[in-house]
Parts: structure tokens; sequence; C-alpha cells
């Protein structure tokens, strides 16, 4: 390890903020599409996140502020191990493991910082969101352990690699479609997109984990959710839809493919959360296991179609 | 009942991906916000040329937004005041009821409908025709028929029909209480009449007592500034209704005839409770009273009220100068003439009749035995008409003929000498009351009518009012209008006619008067008796030669400072037709202000 | 349907003691009632199709010194509304509930007495503030009580004529 | 009142007051009539979010609050509640009529008639409510206040607190909200 | 577990309007609720009693602010019943079309509504911008987007502008087009179904209970309750409509029973448009003079009209002078607002609580008043 790495992880970081925002800027206008509208400006984004930074902010605790800290911390660390097309700042170090294991320290320190809020929204909130983790997690990690089993490896990078070569046919979103699926919808639950978003619902818990932060709080927070989404749109699109064979056709899958959630979800009314777990272990986890018993035992998907 | 699940229906939300936005275009909402509609209730704007300041648009305004501001630079006129509605965005709901009662029609909205600012005056504003941005914006709300809140037609005054002719019976009838309801409804209580009525009645507090039906509160209101009500109810000039606001755009209240009703419907009892009421405790002071007309009256009722000891001077046998002997019966019946001088001899006032001031009594007797002295004597001769046969025995005067009328009605002198053939010259209300008199005279001599007018004013400039014309020609009177007399024919010692030509003009550039004729339009009116009626003038003979130097007299009127005093004589006041010219509603105003200016001046000299 | 509201009018008259009756208009009556019979009223006119209570409110008749307690009902089927009216001492407010016969009564009466100081025995809530929140002087529908003064003193009002005075001759907008 | 005219802000202040003017959040709370025509304004017909405005759940996250109204003791004891949980730097718009005078109930006795003596006011509107172009082109003043460094009443707040606090107990009795309402 | 106490609203997104629910929850049911109504409360009962009969034209219809309309029309329909006053025939056909485009309007928006709670806000933003059309052609009938005060007690306030019927009738088939895809997208979704079917219940005995009225109670009790139908007044009983009812009172149904209103009332605007006379006078005065002193014969009427929401009525009494001597107002979701609520929030799950609030239609300034 070496400086380099080091800057390259924080050219990263830099250039997944970036990206991401722009992103969801341009989502935004999508969205606004959708409801027969303008919409707001392209960098909006850029400008709701700086102008919460600029905000007098107010602390409920040392809890409170710790929670963003430590939120922070470790999502910036998951980002930097995220692999973009082939590019890594820390090279084997992309391992599925680490990056959930880190970006379950982000949440948690969400939801640490905002319990100590003390607000009773915010706990509904938490509890919801973790709630919404379990039932997506569940089937997704049934998913994720069956490409370790298939492909013989954590390392997302890999995986991505892997895939590559074959165009389209050797995603695995393709070579298993079900599992596809599963991540598909998973991704939804992960970036608290419609109809999984019941732990931010404005009209139900007034924003939930959100409620009691403003100020440069909220523009943490919002960085973080955009880094957030980067690394669970980077997961997916790695472990799933083939990475990217160059940053160009990277950013390009990344941008349909978030861009597609988006639009699924403007025509989604939100699940309740008993709902959303329902769902989710219903459909998703039927699948997941199908389709781990489909690659353990018939091998099909593993290194072509049948 | 309800509707299927569909998987795959809302995805079809997608479409509007491509399609245009509804939205509205940035210029439409911040460049140029969109055009209202044209009904659209937004800023107001207020023709000031057309706004007459009358307040109505305040006193509807449910949110009292409204007030009215006196603007220095405007001037007072007769029917407009110097107000301006200034409206608070502080309150103003927009409901444009203002819009819809405005009497003037001025009072409008703009279509103009975005105003911000930080500094919270700019949401005062005196609306103009710019509104509020000078920017002279499209007319938004704007009244119409429908939408209007005024009642702009009079309840119609039942009148005698023409065989009212046969006898001295009173033309109008008068309303009735649903009537005299339904019209004090109108009133917008403005108060314009007020500053316009010579005698600043309460005008629109007594429509309210009305329309209250407190009947005992309206005479209250009504003696405050006029003890005449009996008389003016009936014959007053009513210049108040000529500026009432409501005749802007429809037909002035009745308010002389509602003052009738007032005086005609209470009780008796009330009516005198209400006028008693105003007499104080006595107070040390007498005051001397020339002339029983409607200023002496006026001033007598007022200082006595006031606590003075009061006597009153008259000529002739009953007290009322101008209303007992001026005003024919068919208007002015006795018993409402006797009505208003017994409620004021009730108040303890004097009378001294048949007392002539200058022969049985001089002023400076007066002046001894009165602390003051108010003159209040009327034009009491009739002006002379100086053309050829004018001296002739059967050339009559208005004034004198109207006395001896009201005394035969009376019963206590015999019926005027009236010929089958008359002739009256004159073209004023005056004229028009001998017309009419000679009429009803005629038909229960002769049975029949012929009177013939002839006035040097036309039909459109006649000085008289529109409504005596109309109801004279159809009692018959044959109108000679525009034609002035130019000599009295007498032919073997008895007149025959009148000669009249067509008349060109009345007055000459300098406004002076100097009828010119057209010689060859010309014709006699064929008559054997002749009234002149071109007006009156005063009798000064009971003031001495050395107080009339120390006044001032011009063209037969006395100057008086505001409250009637005379200036080198403080103990003399003089009012009424003598200082202001003939009409009762002056002389009552007259006889009130004189009576708080000798309560002012006795005040000062008992200190 | 004149003759329906007739019917149950007549019907109205031979069962309960009415005081007064009125004719309204054709799909409405009133009937005025003593002050102890309005349960038994009530319970009959609901169980004659009057089964909706539309609503309770009262009017301070201050020059009787009453107050007069309105029970309106409405009847689905028939389409007729019963206006049930009874006079209360206006010096000693008070009444009994009627929530055991119409359960929706509950808030209406604590409304009346927000309103007007008007206490309904048995219902145990209606003492409680329902609109208002730290009210500090005579309940305000009461004729007797002036909105414009209490206004006044509490919520100053800009001075719009120092405002406008300055205005004239002065700058206009 | 702070010098409007002056600009003494250093550069940090001036692009702070650039994202602030850009990007204002409003609170998401109806306290009067005028909220009716919030709905027009932030949906398709003429799209807020055009001006970076956007309705937020929490008064935390807020920058603008916008008194759509008359407002009742009740509500106004709620709206100094959230106006002071609000982050600096944070706006009052007013609507209306009724937040200037009193509107139509200025002699009603629930309802406030100076909103100002109570908050500080960035801007008023007029109209009995304004209209959602009216409202917009309010917002579009309120940004350029911002940019300009005018729109100072949350500064003048802390700085008059006592004034402020003062007229609000004169008028409401208590500030404090009771939640103990029916038990 | 311990109850928490939580307060869905007065600031809070899920509520609409200025109105408070005290919950007390243990996990996310809701084990008790109380309403907390008064933010919106202005005295209008009294303020009433201080201005004239035409004045209180613009207070009238700040009562109910999402549908002004009834408040005018419930107003002048007591005064007419009072004064024994027969408007113009034109009059009752103008107002009859007001009354079905205020309820076109706030059903859209209703419709639209059920997209905030649920979180389908793309919904939300279509049906408030369609309603907006509504409210553009109110202005150019009336002069205001918003209130109107259009319904005047004597008939309506003005003529109607030119051309507006050819306009209303171009606008009712563009909604016929649009509304449906509202159905496509909302009352057609799985997920929709999955959060309003079967719950949120409102059974009949508690219709009468409470004494709901409107679509609850129609919902509910399958029968025509509906005072257009049950009391016609303007000229309701000279239009052919259907009254949606139902038997089984979940969200889902009363949300349906919406949308076929707003269809019934496309039919009533369209046949209003056929059978409306062209020509005749539009407004009588109900008393003689000017509006300053109108008076209204001494006597107390109840006037009751159907809202949207249900029996909307004006208890009035005057007293033969110039301003009324009492009025009460019955806001039609009084009962569901208040008793309802806390009754009947019990067992539902906190985000199912926004969405009572929005299927019963409770309109918080209507019940502060």
């Amino acid at each position: 390890m070496t400086v380099m790495n080091f800057v390259y992880g924080f050219i990263i970081l830099l250039a997944a903020f970036i990206f991401q925002t722009t992103i969801t800027g341009f989502n935004r206008k999508v969205t606004a599409r959708i409801q027969k509208r303008y919409g707001p400006r392209w960098y909006q984004q850029f400008l709701d996140i700086f102008k919460a930074l600029r905000k007098s902010s107010i602390t409920h605790g040392w809890i409170f502020d710790f929670g963003v800290i430590m939120a922070l911390g470790g999502i910036m660390a998951t980002v930097i191990f995220i692999p973009v097309a082939g590019f890594e700042a820390f090279p084997n170090m992309d391992n599925v493991y680490i990056i959930s294991y880190l970006l379950a320290i982000g949440m948690l320190g969400m939801a640490m910082s905002a319990a100590g809020s003390g607000n009773p929204w915010a706990s509904i909130g938490v509890s919801r969101a973790l709630t919404n983790m379990l039932a997506y997690d569940i089937p997704l990690m049934i998913v994720i352990f069956t490409l370790i089993f298939a492909f013989d490896t954590a390392s997302v990078s890999e995986i991505a690699a892997m895939q590559q070569g074959m165009g389209i046919l050797g995603w695995n979103a393709i070579r298993m479609p079900l599992g596809g699926i599963v991540a598909f919808i998973a991704l939804f639950g992960m970036l608290g997109k419609k109809p999984f978003d019941s732990f931010i619902a404005p009209a139900e818990i007034a924003s939930g984990p959100m409620v009691e932060y403003g100020g440069k709080h909220l523009g943490f927070m919002f960085i973080l959710h955009e880094l957030m989404t980067f690394i669970e749109v980077s997961l997916i699109l790695n472990l799933f839809f083939g990475g990217g064979s160059s940053i160009l056709v990277y950013a390009i899958k990344y941008a349909i493919l978030y861009t597609l959630v988006n639009i699924i979800s403007q025509v989604m009314p939100r699940y309740k959360i008993d709902q959303a777990v329902k769902f989710f272990y219903r459909v998703p986890l039927v699948f997941a296991i199908i389709q781990g018993l489909v690659v353990i035992f018939l091998g099909w998907g593993v290194s072509v179609w049948f | 009942m309800n509707e299927r699940k569909s998987f795959f229906a809302p995805v079809k939300a997608w479409k509007y991906l491509l399609k245009k936005p509804v939205t509205i275009k940035k210029e439409d909402v911040f460049d140029n916000p969109r055009e209202a509609s044209d009904q659209y209730r937004g800023f107001h704007q207020n023709d000031w040329d057309k706004c007459i300041g009358c307040g109505t648009c305040a006193s509807i305004c449910p949110t009292n937004a409204i007030s009215m501001v006196e603007i220095a630079s405007l001037k007072i006129e007769d029917g407009k005041k110097n107000e301006r509605p200034a409206l608070d965005y502080g309150r103003c709901s927009f409901c444009a009821l203002c819009v819809d009662i405005c009497v003037s029609d001025s009072l409008k909205m703009t279509k103009e409908y975005v105003h911000l600012s930080k500094d919270i005056d700019s949401f005062y504003f005196i609306p103009d025709i710019n509104g509020i941005h000078n920017t002279q914006e499209k007319q938004g709300y704007v009244r119409d028929e429908t939408s209007e809140l005024l009642d702009l037609e009079r309840v119609k005054m039942a009148h005698e029909d023409v065989s009212r002719k046969n006898s001295f019976i009173e033309i109008v009838k008068g309303y009735s209480m649903e009537m005299a309801l339904a019209e004090s409804a109108r009133c917008v209580e403005c108060g314009i009449c007020t500053a316009t009525c010579p005698a600043h009645m309460n005008i629109p507090e007594y429509i309210r007592s009305i329309y209250e039906n407190d009947l005992k509160g309206a005479v209250t209101h009504l003696y405050k500034t006029n003890p005449l009500s009996n008389v003016c109810g009936r014959i007053c000039t009513h210049l108040c209704e000529g500026a009432c606001s409501l005749a802007v755009r429809g037909e002035a209240i009745s308010i002389r005839w509602l003052k009738r009703y007032i005086v005609d419907n209470t009780p008796i009892e009330d009516y005198e409770e209400a006028v008693l009421s105003f007499v104080t405790e006595p107070v040390n002071g007498k005051v001397g009273i020339v002339g029983s007309g409607p200023s002496g009256l006026s001033a007598a009722y007022y200082l006595r009220t006031l606590g003075y000891e009061v006597d009153v001077y008259e000529k002739r046998a009953i007290p009322g100068g101008v209303i007992s002997y001026g005003g024919p019966e068919y208007r002015l019946p006795e018993a409402s003439v006797q009505k208003d001088i017994g409620m004021i001899k009730k108040t303890g006032v004097n009378f001294i009749t048949n007392t002539k001031v200058g022969t049985d009594i001089t002023l400076e007797q007066l002046k001894e035995k009165y602390d003051a002295v108010f003159l209040g004597i009327g034009f009491s001769l009739s002006r002379p008409l100086n053309i050829p046969g004018s001296d002739h025995k059967n050339v009559e005067y208005a004034i004198p003929l109207l006395a001896e009328t009201r005394d035969y009605l009376r019963g206590s002198s015999k019926m005027p000498d009236v010929h089958e053939k008359v002739v009256v010259i004159g073209g004023g209300n005056v004229a028009f009351d001998v017309a009419r008199t000679l009429l009803r005279l005629q038909i229960e001599k002769y049975g029949k009518v012929n009177v013939a007018m002839a006035s040097l004013e036309n039909r459109d400039i006649l000085p008289a009012d529109l409504e005596e014309l109309e109801e004279g020609e159809e009692e018959g009177i044959i109108g000679s209008f525009g034609y002035g007399p130019e000599e009295i024919v007498v032919e073997n010692n008895k007149i025959v006619g009148l000669k009249v030509n067509k008349v060109i003009s009345i007055f000459d550039e300098d406004k002076r008067f100097n009828p010119k004729y057209d010689k060859t339009d010309s014709y006699v009116i064929e008559a054997t008796q002749v009234y002149i009626s071109t007006g009156q003038m005063p009798e000064y003979d009971m003031i001495t030669d050395d107080m009339k130097e120390k006044m001032e007299i011009v063209r037969g009127k006395i100057i008086t400072g505001e409250y009637g005093q005379v200036e080198n004589l403080p103990w003399l006041f003089a009012g009424g037709d003598i200082v202001r010219g003939p009409d009762i509603i002056n002389g009552v105003a007259n006889g009130h202000d004189s009576a708080y200016g000798i309560d002012l001046y006795l005040q000062s000299k008992n200190k | 349907m004149m003759n329906s509201m007739n019917n149950i009018m007549k019907q109205v008259d031979d069962v309960l003691n009415v005081l007064n009756k009125e004719v309204i208009s054709n799909r409405q009556f009133a009937i005025d009632i003593n002050k102890g019979d309005v349960h038994q009223a009530l319970t009959y006119l609901k169980s004659i199709g009057f089964t909706q209570l539309s609503i309770i409110t009262c009017v301070d008749l201050i020059a009787d010194n009453k107050f007069q307690l309105i029970y309106i009902l409405n009847n689905w089927e028939l389409g007729l509304f019963v206006i049930v009216r009874t006079d209360i001492d206006r010096d000693n407010p008070s009444y009994v509930t009627v929530v055991n016969i119409f359960p929706g009564a509950k808030y209406y009466e604590r409304e009346v007495h927000e309103f007007f100081g008007v206490t309904f025995e048995g219902n145990d809530s209606s003492f409680k503030p329902l609109l208002l929140e730290i009210w500090d002087d005579i309940p305000p529908l009461r004729k007797d009580f002036d909105p414009q003064v209490y206004s006044d003193r509490k919520f100053e009002k800009r001075d719009s004529d120092k405002i406008y005075r300055s205005k004239i001759g002065g700058v206009k907008l | 009142m702070v010098l409007e005219n002056q600009d003494n802000r250093n550069l940090w202040e001036k692009i702070g007051d650039y994202f602030s003017a850009n990007s204002i959040w409003m609170k998401w709370y109806c306290t009067g009539c005028g909220a009716i025509e919030l709905p027009p304004t932030m949906t398709s017909r003429f799209d807020m979010e055009r001006l970076g405005m956007g309705p937020m759940a929490t008064p935390r996250q807020a920058d603008v609050m916008l008194i759509t109204g008359y407002l009742s003791t009740k509500t106004l004891r709620r709206v100094i509640y959230s106006y002071e949980q609000m982050q600096d730097p944070k706006y009052i718009v007013a609507f209306g009529s009724c937040t200037i005078n009193g509107g139509v109930y200025y002699d009603s006795y629930a309802t406030i008639n100076q909103l100002d003596k109570y908050i500080p006011v960035d801007l008023y509107i007029a109209g009995c409510m304004p209209r959602p172009e009216a409202v917009m082109n309010a917002f579009a003043d309120l940004i350029s206040m911002i940019k300009k460094g005018q729109a100072n009443g949350w500064r003048h707040y802390q700085e008059n607190y006592e004034w402020y606090k003062k007229n609000q107990l004169d008028s409401l009795e208590e500030v404090i909200i009771h939640d103990e309402f029916h038990e | 577990m311990k109850e928490v106490k939580l307060f869905l609203g007065p600031q809070h997104p899920g509520m609409h309007g200025n109105y408070s629910v005290q919950m007390y929850v243990d996990g996310d049911i809701v084990k008790k609720a109380r309403p907390t109504p008064g933010f919106l409360h202005r005295g209008f009962e009294k303020l009433m009693e201080r201005r004239l009969w035409m004045g209180n034209l613009a207070l009238i219809p700040r009562i109910c602010v999402v549908e002004p309309d009834i408040n005018e029309m419930v107003y002048a329909q007591g005064i007419e019943m009072l004064a024994k006053v027969e408007i113009p025939e034109k009059a009752h056909w103008i107002r009859m079309m007001i009354l079905e485009m205020a309820r076109l309007a706030i059903h859209i928006m209703g419709l639209g509504g059920i997209g905030g709670p649920t979180g389908l806000y793309t919904l939300t933003y279509w049906a408030i911008a369609q309603r907006d059309l509504i409210l553009d052609l109110f202005e150019e009938i009336t002069g205001a987007r918003v209130y109107h005060m259009y319904i005047v007690p004597g008939g309506v306030r003005k003529q109607l502008p030119d051309g507006i019927l050819e306009k209303l009738s171009e606008l009712l088939d563009e909604l016929e087009v649009k509304i449906p895809e509202y159905r496509e997208l909302g009352l057609k979704h799985p997920i929709i179904h999955k959060r309003l079917k079967d719950n949120i219940m409102l059974p009949e005995d508690v219709v009468w209970e409470v004494g709901i009225t409107g679509i609850g109670m129609r919902s509910a009790t399958n029968k025509e309750y509906d005072l257009r139908k049950v009391q016609p007044y303007a000229r309701y009983d000279q239009v052919e409509f259907d009254v949606p009812v139902a038997n089984y009172s979940d969200a889902l149904t009363r949300v349906n029973i919406k949308y076929k209103e707003i269809f019934q009332s496309i039919r009533i605007l369209r046949q209003v448009i056929e059978k409306m006379p062209k020509e005749g006078e539009v407004r009588t005065k109900i008393s003689t003079g000017s509006a300053l002193r109108w008076k209204v014969p001494a006597g107390m009427v109840y006037s009751a009209i159907e809202s949207s929401r249900g029996e909307y009525g004006y208890f009035i009494v005057s007293d033969g002078k110039e301003m009324p001597y009492r009025i009460a107002v019955r806001g039609a979701s009084y009962p569901q607002g208040l008793l309802g609520i806390e009754k009947y929030l019990v067992d539902c799950r906190i985000d199912d609580a926004s969405l009572w609030m929005d299927t019963m239609g409770v309109c918080s300034p209507e019940i502060d008043r």
C-alpha cells in the first residue's frame, strides 16, 4: 500500500460523489418529466448539498454527532474498495465481505445517530430501516453467496471481469435470471426507492431517521446518501450486470441502471414495512433459493448459459 | 365494485417521459405573469374624476379594509367630498363588494395580482386610475346590472290624480310604512346630503331611524337641526336630493318625503316628548325676534331650547310668515304648519302677533327691552314689474294673492277676486303656486279654467321644478315659456291681454340681466287680470337710517358674520331671506346659526 | 313529500309533549320541547327514522335570559330534517347529555360547552377545551362577548391612518 | 433593522448565500387557507422545483416557512415553536392580507393581526389568497433578496429576541405548547 | 411494550391541512388516537354575527378552503328559505354547474391525494395540475381561482361569460380522457390494492353511531343517501345521475366511489350544459334597498346540501335585522374528523392514519371554523 493508493482512493471518492450527484440531478429531471413538468436544474443536487452544509447545525448529544461521522467514515471507506471498470484503489481488497461489512458500519452509524436524536419518528424510522435491511439482505445475500460459490471468488472485480467477453449474455443477470431479478429488486430496497421506502416515508413518519437532521448534519447525510447509492448501484452493477470494460461503458451502464430504478419507482406507491418484509420473503427469497439450488445442484449459469 | 389489479397498467405513465410537460413556461410566470380572466378580482383602481368620496365602499367592506382619507388637494363641491377610499391590503379579501356597490361606478378592479414587498407600508394605498403600481393595468372585475348592490329606483310616491284641481287637497299622498321602510333601506349613509343641506340636517341618521322603525328617534334627529320639519317635509327645495350620491347613477332618495313620513306618522305623544326633550333649564337672557318666518321660528326654538326667554313679533294675525301665508294649501296644508308652530309654542316661545315692528314698536325699543334681537323679516314685498300697463288696478302681485288665499281657506277672509281669464308672469315656483292657486279659485268660482303663464325662461331652463310644470300643465295651465312680457294691453281702461315676445337671450355677455327679444314672434295672451310673480324683496322700513349706515346691505341683503351677527351692531342678528335669499331651509339654517351666535354673544356679555 | 312530513308531525304531536310546532319548509319542521322531555323526544324520533344527529348547537337568547339548545336530526329515508328546540336557564346553564342516544353528540356537546359554557352532565369530556387553547374570557359565542374588544386588547392592529397620512401628497405607490 | 443596502458579507458568506438562494426548502406546514394554492405551486402546473424549491417534512431541514394566511393563537404557538427549531439562515414568507393586518379576521378573538410582531417576516405577498403566480414571483424575489444578503429576518430575531418574546407572551400568555389536551 | 405518544400534525407531511391527531402507538399499531382540532379556529360563527348578510359573502367561502362553493350555496339557500325568495331558473342551473365543478375539482384532488400517503407522488402531481384547469375555468366565471363568492343569496352574482359552456364542454372531454389514466396508474396498481383493500374499514353500525355522511356512509350502507337525491336542491331533480354505493367500506371502495362520482359529476355537467336556459335573469334581490340594509325575516332554518364529504349544513337564525343572529356550521367532516378518529383509528397502523383522513375526507378548516 502506497500513498498512491490513497490518492486513487481519494479520486474515486471524489469522482463517485460528483458522478452520482449529477446522475441524481439528472434523474430528478426524469422524474419531473413523468410528472408532466420540467423539474429542477441538473446541478440542483449539488446546490442542495452545499446549501445544507452551509447552514448552522444543532446537536442532540454526542451520539448524534458521532453516528454521522461514523457513518460517513464507514461509507467513505467502502467507496474506496469499490472497483470501477477494473480500476481499484486497493487491488485485491474488493472483497464482497469487506464491502458489505463496511456498508453495515455506515448503516449502523446512521441508525445510532438517528436514535441518538431522541425523536420518536426517528426511532420508528430506524427500526423500519433495519427491518427493511433484513428483508432485502437475506435474499440478496443468498444470491451473492450463490455467485461466490459459482465463481469461486469473493472479489467483486473478478466477478465483474468474468462476465465480460460475451456481451450481454455474459451478465450474471442473464446467466442467472432469477438471481438477477432478486438483485434488481433488492437494489430498490437498498436505495430506499419506492416501493421500499417506508423507512423515510414523509407522509407517515415525517422522513423517519432524517427527522432531526438539519444544516451540516443533513449535508453530510446527503453526501453519505450519494456515496451509499454509488456503492449499492456499483455492487449490483459489478456483480450482476457485468461491471464495465471501460470507465465510459461503466458510467453509461450505471446511469441506465439507476435511471431504470428511478423511473420504475416513480410509478410505485410504497409498501408498508410489514408488507415489504412479506414481499421480500415471499418472492425474492424463493427466487434466491431456487437460483441457489439451480446453481449448486444443476450448475446452470456457472460458466455459460446451460 | 372495485377495479381489478393490473401489474403493467401503471407503467403507461412512462409515456409522459417524452411528452411536453403541462407546466406553464417561466416567462408566463415571472416576466409577464399570465393575464387573468376578464372578471378577475385583482388590485383596485379608482377613477378620481368620477369618485365622489361617498364612502359607501367603506361601509360595505366586510373586512374594514377601506377607510376614507381626506385629500387636501381636492375641492369640496356640492355632492362631492374631498375624500377618497384608501385600501389596506392587510385586510382586503378581494370580494369586490365595494365595486358592486360603488355609487359612482368609479371603483374597479384590475387584472393585476402580483404585489410583493418587505415594506408593509406598500400594502396600504389610495387607488387612483393608475392602480397600485402606476401601470394602468387592464380592467378586471367591474360592476354590472346583475351584481348591482344598490337600489337605484325610488319607491314611487302616490299623487292625487288630476281631479285634485277641484279643491285645495294636498297633492302628494305621503308614504305608507312599507314604502317608507323600503325607501329608507336604499340609503347608503354617505352623508353628502348633510354637507349640502343648508341646515346640515342629520339626514342619514333619521333615515336610519325610519329604517329601524324608530320614529321617535327620527323626530329627535330632525329637531336637532330643523324645528320646521312638517313644513320642510313638504315644500323644502331639497338640495339634499340633488346631491344624493345615489343620484349619480339612479334616482336620489326621497329625503323630503321620508321626512314628511316621520312627522306625519309619529304618534303625537312621542313627537312632543322628542321635541321638548331639547328644552333645557332657563338661563338669564331675553331675546326678541322680529318676524315669525322660518328663520325667526328656528331661532326662537333653538334659543328657547338653550333656555332663553324668547318673544316673537309678527305683524299678521297668525305666526309663520311665508309658511302661513306663502305656500299654497295643496302643497302645505294648514294642519302641518300649525303643528310646527304649535310645537314651538309648546316649548315656551312667546308670540306677539298683530304687532308690526317699525310702526307698533320700534327696533330701538326692542333693543332696550331685549339682550339681543334677531331680524328675520323675510322678503315680504313682491318685486314690481315695470312694463307699460303695469300700474293698472287689475295687475296683481303674487304675495298678496297667496296670503289672501290662505286666509280665505282659513275662513278669515273672503275669496280673492279672480277673473275668468288670467295670465301669470313669471316662471319660478312661486309663479306656479300663483297660477295653480288661481286655477283652483277659478274652478270654485266659475267651474272652468283659464290660466296662462308667460316667462322669459323656456322649458329647458325654467327655474321652477319639473314636477310643477308637469302637474301645472296637467291641470290646464297654458304656458308661454320663453316669451317675455312687453306690455299689458289695456283697452278702455280694461286689460285685454298681455303682449309677449319670443326671447332670444336673457343675459348679455357680461352675464347681466338684459333680455333680448325677437319682435317678429309676438302675440297677445288674452286675459283680464295679470298676476306678477317675478321675485320678492325685503321691506326694511323698521330699520332706522343711522342703523342702516352701520350695516352693509348689498342688493337688498344684509351682510352678516358667520352666526348672523351684524358687524357694527352686536346686539342685532339677522337671518333668512334677508341674508341668504328666498329659501325656507336656508332660513331655518340661519335661525339655528343665529341662535348659536346669540348664545355665544350673550354668554360673553354675561361674563 | 309534504304528506309524509305532515304524517310525521302528527305522529310526533301525538306521542310527544310538543309545546310548539313550526313548519319551516316542506322538508323541515321544528318542535319546541320541554327541557325534561328532550331525551324521550330524541329517542322517539330516532326510533321513527331520524337516525342521524346532524348537529347540536345553541342559541344565546340574551333578551330572554335563556339558552336555546338545538338538536337537528336527519331522516335519510324520507329526506326530512327535524329541529328540536329546548330552552335552558342562561344563568346556570347545565343540561344532560344525549350521548347515550346519539354517541356522535360527544364532540358537539363539548363544543357547545366551549362556546356557550353549557355543561352537559354525563359527558365527561365536555368540560375540556376543544378548539381554543388557554382561553381567558367568557365563552366566546355568548352575545355579551365582544370579539373586537378582545382582539384589540390582545392583538395589536396597525395604525393605518398614520400610514395613509404619510402618503397624502407624498409618493404614491 | 439591519441596514439593508450595506453589503458587508465576506466572500464565504456570499458563496453561502448563493447556495442558500438556489436551494430553498420550504417547511411542509399549512398554517392557513393560503395553503390551498401551494399544491398547484408545488406540482406540475407551476413546478416550484424549477427554482430549486421543494417541500421538506421537518422544521430542521427547512429553510423557509410559509405563513399561509391567518394564524390562530393555537397555531402561532406551533409556528414559533417550529420556527425556533429551524436552522439558520431561515426565512419567513407571509401570504395574503391576514398576516399584515388581520385580514378578514381582523376582529376575531382567535387570530392574530400582525405577524411581524411575533416572528420576523422577510417578504409579504398581497392577495387573499395570492395566486400561484404571485407565490412563484415571491419566491423569485426571495431568491434575489437572499443573493443580495437582504433577507436577514432570522438575524433580526436573534438580536431582538427579548422584544419578540415579550410580544409573544403578551398575546399568547404562554408560548409553550401543552399537549395534555385530552387526558 | 410501552406506548409512545406521537403527533400526526399539525406540522406533518401526512396531514392535509392544519390538524393534529395525537396517537399512542405500540410499535406501528395505534392504540389510542385523539383528534386535536382548533388550529384553524377563527371564530367564524361569531364573526358572521357581526357582518351584514351580504358582507358575510366574503367570510363564508373561507370556512372550507378546499371546497368553498358549498358554503356559498348553503348560506344562500338558507337565506332564500328564510326570506321566501324564488330565484330565477337560470340561476339554479348555474349554481348546479358551479357546485358540480367544485365537486369535480375536489374529487380530482382527493383522487390525487391518495398519492400522498401512499407515496405515489406522480398521481398527485398529475391530479393537482389537472384540477388547476378547473380553477382556470372558475376564474373565468367568477373572477377568482379559489374563493369564488359567486353564489349569492338570490341567485348568482353575474351572468355567465360568453362561450364558457363550450370551454367547459371541452374540459369535460379532456377529463374523460385523462381521469382514466389515473385509474391505470392508481386504482389498478397492485400495491395500491394491497394498501387499501380490506384496510381502514368502516362498518355500517359505526356510520350511524358516529353520524358519518357522504361517501363513507354510502360505501357502508349500500343506500343512495345523497342529499342531492334525498332532498333535491337547485335542479338536481331534473338531471339524471347515479349515486355510487357499496356495502363494504374499505379504503379502496371509498376511493373507487370517489372515482365514479367524478364521472357522475361530468354527466351532470353535460346535462347542465344542455338544459340550462340560454336567456334569463340570474339574480333577484333578497330584500329591498341597498345591500347595506338588506334584511332577512326573522326565523330559523337548517339549510343543508351534499358536499364531497357529506351533509354540509348551516343553521341560520335571523331576528329580522341586517345581520344574522346566529349561524352554526355543521362541517361535513365533523363526525369523521373528531369522534371518528377517536374511535376508529384505533388498531390502524401509523401508515394508515393519514390514509384514513384522506379517504374519509377530513377537512380541517370546516371542523375548526
